[in-house]
């Protein structure tokens, strides 16, 4: 089984190996594209969500919205080293896996808008984001109950003989829960094709870990379950990629899941509702933290080694920023759904 | 027709729509080595193998929830509950994965799959192993509840289950397994939804479900002794309800009892009612009487589980009452 | 009279048990450092401390559980569900546990103990944050169930509930907790059990409970104008029920429109309209009306959402049917 | 932490030591006392449920009925170490727990035979014995559903300042449930003054803890909520007491729960309806196991020691026959409860 790193340490990673051939050494030019997408991919995420807010503000998003600004290595990181035809299952934290997953902004932003051009006719809204074109099972809204889904999807694969994998999001907090434990067991015994990916933020809700974890390593609990853990500094996009690597192929190859603790920080509060500091964590730490920014990480290790010019970041940005405002133009012009489809979709009249 | 038990029926569809369709899987505890807690699935580990009859660790939440991803992705998974007690912890995936999913979705993800399972009260089980949850699963949209109460609509209602694209749950009942009846030779397969008249009278209609349709019929025939005709409606699926066969049989009879396992507030019996008065206002010579289980958890002791549960002399009585004869 | 906030009623009911009982304590996720979800609890870990005030990981069985074990060697637990949605993941331990405790121990260990928290939809959180559990839960005997719809009786009966020796569900509304309403001062409790007649009126009555209330009070307030006069009946209880007062006011008015949040299929109105047709089966001019959700999850949409719910308008075309002047 | 013992090795347990007086030796004669006491209990339930074999064939008893023989050690033991106002929450395998903590024969086989005088008046049956005179919590039948039961007792001992102890008694294969796992991150987290039994009999109904269970060294969990585990070979009465002694101790004084697996067997089958071999376990598997039992072992000890003749424990053994033949037809001899008891007992009329 894969070690179990202490809270301390965290492993260095090789600085953005592109493992698409394995072992063989990559050329300068893929990896300096490698390095260029993932930015993209991020600096998409955080533009489009800080779109999110604004809207909210305005009343064009209601519900509960939960932003994931300052995770986006977790999820730009992990779709790099998927296949089109592999899975995600997520919670309701789901955007910014939605967008790096290739979901058009367009769709997740009318979904987000209540419309029914949104990826799920504005039924599902920001906790329940749907893509079966990209293998992107939502989207759910009761703490831990997807994980056992993410294991039911890896049954699937196995059962078909497959070699896809199916990674599977859920915040720290939800690793106390009860579905977490039980599917954790059958994906380790059954020999699932899955990846269990904790995004440790440090808080569930106004919880800190600390507060609700008798073992704060969490990725220790693998040992419980003969389950290879790991734990990763998630602010760098490369040990992401790194670490979700290895056990994408071990669930690809070996048909073997991982249970990997993502160390990281949510910017902002836990939903719009919530401050983002000043109750349950001081300016301070969460000042601290966004020093840790894997955007600000990305660009200035790309800076350093004279990668990206200034205005060539600026250039990445208003591309991105303009994308976002095409998916608000469109979100804001698409019609509300028809009355009728509040009674669609609620039975199938299909048999096999 | 052959005599089957409903325990063999189960089998037979089992058996059969495992071959015809290879997305078709059953998991569960114990349904596999053990040929099954009830033996619904003896033989079926010999002849699909331990990827198609899956034995699971004690986790309902889990493998309802391993259920609900499979068919996520296209399989057609049968989660067996051992029992439906047991079932109350897997619920949030019943209810908010499987039932929601295709909604929140938007169409994109239907969830063609089986949640089955001995239902209701046994013998001297006690509190937690007797309860009867066909109310509660009806109350929510985008799931087909069925309770069957004879071997030929076990099986042609669990064929149907299994082949339907949407969450189906499925209630058997432990006391019915040994049951006998006719059940048809062949390939067949019964409609979800539609109600069956077992009995046809006109002095009074019996409304029923699942377990209590063996009572009723014994009700139909002491009564007949006693120049009683009395219509039994089997109902057969409890969501959607054939709410036509319902009043079909209330005008007919202008009487109606409405027999079910389960507990009084809230349970099926009241949503029979609701139907009848609305449908069938005019036609009502008197109210309707419902003949349920005692308001109270199931007790061990063999005389107090006698008296708290529904059976012939209440429904007997019920009849009387509602024909002003009591 | 004081006027207060729902939210505030509550929060005065838990701070004076809290203060005459110290076996009584206040365990769930953020009730405690948070202030609570919908900050219900808010000043009361300050005031009584972090045993008695108690914030617990997001394992809503586990910490049921923990409820009902402390309940059974004296201790007096209000257990807060964050929402009654999540509760779904507790109810074996509501329903086979604290519900069954008492009658399986032979009268041993009665469970003096509440589940708290809000229930029903709010705006627009879409199918698994909207759920009204009240139909679920009166069905389960050996539970009390509460749904208090202003800041009056929310106060009086949660006083009750944390008093009561029996295990009891109160379920609040989330929409609720920033109504205003007069509020007794000083000491004060409500009886559980027993409705209230909300508005008095001859031409209709109005059963209903919970969140539905306000909506009845507008609806009697908008026919009055059109002079038509409706008598509301706030059940306040739904579990045990006040048959009484429901009969009362039918025989008055004759004619009857249950409201309800909730689905359809086995919901409480259904249970409602039983008790009516039984006891006041000559005294009805027009079948039982009943308003509710529509059957389908919530959706998120903000149009949908809307025309999904049980509201004003849906209620006041009820009551024109059942005088017939629809 | 207490050290987690690999599958291999059991802690050799200093023979029956009676731990009444920390530290202090005891006498010769306590600790003849203790053992005769101890081999006295494992007989009194030994016999009483060869009775109820006998009873349920007769149709007095009905219903689920699971016999505890062959694991009687870990009753004996166990409550060889609890304190009178000590708590005891199990499942639905309780007789011999109920009996071992000094419950009265009568009572409980009353409630077997479903009658008045039964400690649930005929209420609850053979899953459902309680007895608050002695602290005894009941006898459940969801499996794991009591875990959290009994880290609420717990948590109300830590309440009021108490040190009382709650031990709690489930199988081995209740660890993979969700109520296991959120009950005792709670309790290490809190530090509630539980100790968790794992009575390991190898078997969840036909499952063998291998089919069920990802990683067998069931103790080994504990690591997962930084609590003490630790694994015993409970068929050795005195191994039994020597680690429940010190578990009982670190939860009396300092508020730690422990995790214990007790390495035990299952001489029956799960119910009554279930052969003792010949489907899921062998004859052999299962005839070696009895070699080890616990009764057995502990006569052997003693005999070899010249602490018991031949005559001495045939005594013993016809004492314990005559009790349940006593309880028995006390048993046969109760009324049926009245009718009225039915709707008795749902609620009561009182409030604080
Ligand atoms: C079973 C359940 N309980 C409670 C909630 C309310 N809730 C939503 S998110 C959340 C905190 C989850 O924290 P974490 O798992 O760390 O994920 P994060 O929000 O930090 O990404 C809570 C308590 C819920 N949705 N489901
Ligand atoms: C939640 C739940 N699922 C299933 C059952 C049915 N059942 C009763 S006992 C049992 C096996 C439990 O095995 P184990 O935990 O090892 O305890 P043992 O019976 O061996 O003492 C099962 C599956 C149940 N009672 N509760
Ligand atoms: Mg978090
Ligand atoms: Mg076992």
């Amino acid at each position: 089984m894969t070690e179990v790193l202490g809270r301390g340490e965290t492993r260095k990673p090789k600085r953005g190996m592109s493992n698409k051939k394995n072992g063989e050494a990559p050329d300068a030019s893929d990896e300096l594209a490698l390095r260029k997408d993932l930015l993209r991919s991020m600096l998409l995420q955080r533009r489009f969500e800080e779109r999110c807010a604004e809207a909210y503000a305005l009343g064009k998003i209601g519900g509960f919205c939960h932003l994931y600004i300052g995770q986006e290595a977790i999820s730009a990181g992990t779709c790099s080293v998927l296949r089109p035809d592999d899975y995600i299952v997520t919670s309701y934290r789901d955007h910014g896996q939605a967008l790096a997953r290739g979901m058009t902004p367009r769709s997740v932003m009318a979904e987000l808008f209540g419309r029914v051009d949104g990826c799920s006719k504005g039924k599902g809204g920001s906790m329940h984001l749907f893509d079966k074109s990209v293998g992107f099972l939502g989207g759910h809204g009761i703490v831990g109950g997807h994980i056992p889904l993410a294991a039911g999807v890896a049954w699937a694969i196995k059962y078909r003989k497959g070699d896809q994998v199916c990674v599977c999001f859920f915040g720290e907090a939800a690793v106390n829960i009860g579905a977490f434990h039980e599917a954790l067991n059958m994906a380790a015994l059954w020999g699932l094709p899955a990846v269990f990916v904790i995004e440790n933020n440090r808080y569930g809700m106004g919880t800190a870990i600390s507060r609700a974890t008798a073992n704060e390593d969490v990725a220790a609990r693998a040992a419980a379950y003969r389950m290879g853990g790991e734990s990763v500094d998630a602010q760098d996009v490369f040990a992401v990629r790194d670490a979700m690597g290895r056990a994408v192929e071990l669930a690809r190859k070996e048909s073997k899941p991982t249970l990997i603790e993502m160390r990281t920080f949510r910017f902002m509060g836990h939903s719009m509702s919530d401050a983002a500091s000043g109750t349950y964590r001081s300016k301070e730490e969460l000042e601290d933290s966004m020093k840790r920014d894997p955007i600000l990480l990305l660009h200035d290790l790309m800076r350093s080694e004279g990668q990206l010019s200034d205005g060539e970041f600026a250039k990445l940005d208003e591309e991105q920023k303009a994308i976002c405002q095409d998916a608000w133009d469109f979100a804001d012009a698409s019609p509300e759904p028809p009355l009728e489809h509040l009674m669609t979709d609620i039975l199938v009249d299909t048999t096999s | 027709m052959a005599v089957l038990t409903y325990r063999d029926a189960l089998t037979q569809a089992l058996r059969e729509e495992l071959s015809r369709d290879d997305r078709v899987f059953l998991m569960g505890e114990e349904v596999a080595q053990y040929n099954g807690a009830y033996k619904v699935s003896k033989g079926l580990l010999d002849e699909f193998g331990p990827m198609r009859i899956v034995d699971t660790p004690i986790t309902e939440l889990g493998f309802a929830g391993i259920g609900v991803g499979s068919a996520m992705v296209g399989l057609r998974p049968i989660i067996e509950f051992m029992t439906w007690n047991f079932a109350l912890l897997a619920l949030d995936q019943v209810v908010n994965a499987a039932a929601k999913m295709l909604y929140m979705s938007g169409g994109q993800f239907p969830m063609p799959m089986v949640f089955r399972g001995p239902n209701g009260s046994a013998l001297q089980l006690s509190a937690q192993h007797s309860q009867a949850w066909e109310s509660w699963l009806a109350h929510i949209p985008g799931l087909k509840v069925i309770t069957p109460g004879t071997p030929a609509d076990a099986k042609g209602l669990l064929k149907s289950a299994i082949r339907d694209d949407n969450p189906v749950v499925f209630l058997e009942g432990e006391m019915l397994y040994n049951t006998k009846g006719e059940v048809p030779e062949g390939e067949y397969t019964i409609p979800i939804g539609k109600a069956e008249v077992k009995r046809e009278g006109g002095d009074c209609s019996i409304i029923t479900h699942g377990k209590m349709v063996l009572v009723a019929m014994q009700v139909a025939d002491t009564l007949a002794k006693e120049g009683i005709s009395v219509d039994v409606v089997d109902l057969r699926t409890v969501r959607p309800i054939d709410i036509e066969a319902i009043a079909q049989s209330v005008q007919k009879t202008n009487r109606a009892v409405v027999l079910e396992e389960g507990w009084e507030i809230c349970g099926m019996g009241a949503q029979v009612v609701d139907f009848i008065q609305r449908e069938c206002f005019d036609d009502l010579d008197a109210p309707v009487i419902r003949v349920h289980q005692a308001d109270a958890p199931m007790p061990y002791a063999k005389n107090l589980e006698r008296a708290a549960k529904a059976d012939a002399p209440k429904a007997i009585a019920a009849v009387k009452k509602v024909m002003y004869l009591g």
